[in-house]
């Protein structure tokens, strides 16, 4: 095992503009909020970023003009409303917007990670999605070959890099996901390239000592970053909750106009 | 009494005892559904959601804005990936699942994802999330909105993010609005009941279709011990939020 | 969450004649041996058993003439040499083998666990056991409709049980599988009943303050059955080695016709 | 020198620093190999096997007679389900597979399935394991038999279950017995040694096909270093047990 820790510069340096890439976590909870702010900073772009159901990570990308297409099943801020930068960007066609459905999205990178190049997933048909990605080519309705009639095949989703923020690493890339896990497994499995960003950076050992919770082993890993609140304003399971006032104040800037300012602090923060 | 609260009481009453259910993100009325009946009359009932808790312990649970907010999974007894709700959907064995419809259409379709079209749309709305999935796979698909009115109450949908009734399907499809209760059938949205404090024209003038009307009931509120199950596990009113729209 | 605890004999009546089973662990490791006996011993028959990589398991039970069908891509007693039952019986056209690929039972197991109908398996195209498949109805050569070409998809795997004996679990059926999972998990939650036999019954506090470690959740769990010592001969992870001193013996007196015996002492064992 | 040590070398030496190896059941030299390798001039190497640790630490290895057996796992760094090793392998990601063969053909195709026919075998063997999946999908393919003989070495095999040569893929196939070393390529098995203490005539008396000579060399045997490591990695001499057959 070779030593992959770095800095969030270099972690940076692995990702090119226009690459496809996905994040850990689901709306308030594990998003790698530190990498994304270095990412904006590096003033790469035209990125295609793909989720389930993301918040503020696909929100802030897009307010700092980084994105080209954005994939996901839902974009939002749950109670406190639409993501006002997703919402003026698609409206205003800025970019390219897919909207996928969970159990797809989940499949195409189950595919991913399985090493498959697609897995059928039930339900679907009916809804005006299936068009839409069947155009893209994201889908098509394919026949059971055992006779159980019509089912949508979902094409593996295979990011070129995943970002994947846990709670626990070694700095070989040996990582531990505590709690929900959401698909953050299979991201980190379907990526080209893996850059772990880890609350805490822990002994091999410790991974020795409970080979259970080893939920990414570091044949996977690219790299690995030290980012203590690496999630911040969202979530970290066992390090701390969402920070509902920031995440607020986050949504209150963006309304009035201020999102750029916004931006320069959050990429400071780090 | 606030209408949040009589939805949760008509939510929880979809639950029997035994089953799996399931909810997802910017859900807490659902979420305070399945504790109430957890606590009530279905100790059984399987809970899984999007914080991937399975069986979050109820003593421990506070509601807080994000439904993915790691403290909702307290005390569960297991880590029940998303993508293994969706599994066991898949095979059948979700009971039912809790949606919201921006638009809502007789047939109980629902769109979440965009007002005008999907190309340029007016307004860009959240997303489906698992709507296209789960809808045409569980049992029982229950549909809520906070905002009773023609804008929800469709003739037609701007685009069908999930299908609502289905022929010959063991499926049933329940909407509970901030007014009234509604089921879906072959030909149409069946009246159920319309909550205390709502007149009939109340429901109907904020309709753009009618309902099939053929007797109705009041809807049963919660009683004082529910109320307070309620209270308990969202003692700063986070439920009340998504009324504030 | 209900109780399930039930005795072994309890936990076989939950099986039919004719039913296709399938059982935890490889080889020499954590086989449900305590349930097999009592399965053997109540005389039901006719079943289709499937695995990946089976040994005694499968090789007593058709020894005691219950297995109309066994379906594997390996069974053996590894550097011990051939199953001698397998081997008699399949030489005899006592049973019919279904000769599997380890990549195509997986995926058959996992597509069952997932709720599809079947899952695309990379590999195998080439061999003669595509021919046999096909004309089983497992396995069909379809093209991937992503354009990458023929591909096998294999039809999912659905058990009526799946009978899994694990370290530790609750009453009410939750379930840790502790090290090596093999496709246990796969199995548990691919087949229409499932039995867990467990070295332990734990409180069910022990998961709500490990939640990590519930590997096979309650609401899977259709009987739990406690058996100290339930896959000896074979292993047990952190309880006990495979018993290789017994495995030997095993295969003596099959060798020297004593099988009957062997089994009577089997059965009488729990 | 017993030709299992120096089989286990031959074996080892196929693996590069940083390549990710795979074994299976029954396969006592290839985790001996696979720990010399690490211990010599692959300590990167990626370690998979059946008993499901990832990268077990070979100072508390020792060989049992099973290769699932859960002692093999110890110190390892996580637990790695076979699954994921297949997975891996679709993705390309496991570079090298070992694999039995108890007919072996000139293309290094392998029959590990039956001797006679699929229908009604004369000898049911224990099967292909994860021949059919892996081998196509594999870039170095390892074939041991301890058999050198013209039983193992067929010119028709009786059931093909594994694939050896392939025109234009990145795939070596290399094919260990205990007597020599060879390789395929596109016009058959490419003699690359002859193990110390048997002779090109032992080696070619005991095939039922010619292989390619074209020059060949010695085998080299593990040096006193690396027999101390394969003693201290197998005290009781568990890899002998399958010579005895």
């Amino acid at each position: 095992m070779k030593d992959k820790l770095v800095d969030l510069d270099a972690a940076v340096d692995l990702v090119g503009s226009g690459d496809t890439l996905t994040f850990s976590g689901v709306s308030m909870v594990r998003k790698p909020m530190a990498f994304i702010a270095k990412l904006i900073q590096s003033g790469k772009k035209d990125f295609t970023i793909v989720d389930r159901e993301p918040g503020m990570d696909f929100d802030i990308l897009i307010a700092a003009g980084c994105v080209k297409c954005a994939r996901a099943a839902m974009v939002g801020f749950e109670l406190f409303g639409l993501a006002p930068n997703v919402r003026r960007a698609v409206q205003e066609g800025e970019i390219q917007f897919i909207e996928e459905t969970c159990g797809a999205v989940v499949n195409g990178l189950r595919a991913g990670a399985m090493g498959l190049p697609f897995l059928p997933v039930k339900g679907i048909i009916g809804t005006d999605l299936v068009e839409l990605h069947e155009k893209l080519g994201n889908w098509k309705i394919i026949n059971d070959p055992f006779g159980g009639g019509e089912i949508v095949a979902v094409k593996a989703i295979v990011p070129d890099v995943a970002v994947i923020h846990v709670q626990k690493a070694d700095r070989c890339g040996n990582a531990s996901l505590e709690g929900s896990r959401f698909e953050d497994v299979y991201k980190a499995k379907a990526a080209k390239k893996l850059i772990i960003t880890a609350e805490e950076i822990v002994p091999t050992d410790y991974f020795k000592e409970n080979p259970e919770k080893n939920t990414i082993p570091y044949c996977y890993t690219t790299a690995v970053v030290h980012v203590p609140k690496g999630a911040y304003p969202t979530a970290c399971p066992n390090y701390y909750p969402p920070d509902y006032e920031e995440v607020l104040r986050y949504l209150k800037m963006c309304r009035e106009g201020k999102v750029k300012e916004y931006i320069d602090e959050f990429i400071r923060r780090w | 009494m606030h209408p949040a609260d009589v939805m949760i009481k008509v939510m929880a009453s979809q639950i029997k005892d035994g089953e799996v259910f399931l909810h997802g993100l910017a859900s807490p009325m659902p979420a305070l559904a399945m504790f109430l009946a957890k606590l009530t009359h279905a100790p059984n009932m399987v809970y899984l959601a999007v914080a991937e808790g399975i069986d979050p312990d109820p003593e421990k649970f506070k509601l807080y804005p994000s439904s993915a907010d790691p403290r909702h999974a307290a005390g569960c007894i297991g880590i029940g990936e998303l993508a293994e709700a969706f599994d066991l959907a898949a095979k059948g064995k979700v009971d039912g699942m809790f949606l919201g419809g921006a638009q809502i259409d007789k047939h109980a379709n629902i769109n979440l994802t965009c007002i005008g079209s999907y190309d340029k749309p007016k307004v860009k709305l959240p997303g489906g999330a698992a709507a296209a999935y789960l809808s045409p796979i569980v049992k029982k698909l229950i549909l809520w909105t906070t905002n009773h009115s023609k804008r929800t109450f469709v003739e037609k949908l701007d685009f069908k993010t999930g299908i609502g009734y289905e022929k010959g399907k063991d499926k049933k499809v329940v909407v509970v609005s901030n007014m009234a209760v509604f089921e879906a059938e072959e030909s149409g949205l069946r009246l159920i009941s319309v909550h205390p404090g709502f007149s009939i024209d109340d429901v109907l003038s904020e309709m753009s279709f009618e309902p099939i009307i053929d007797g109705y009931a009041t809807t049963q509120p919660p009683s004082d011990e529910e109320m307070k199950i309620i209270q308990k596990l969202d003692p700063e009113n986070v439920r009340y939020l998504e009324f504030k729209k």
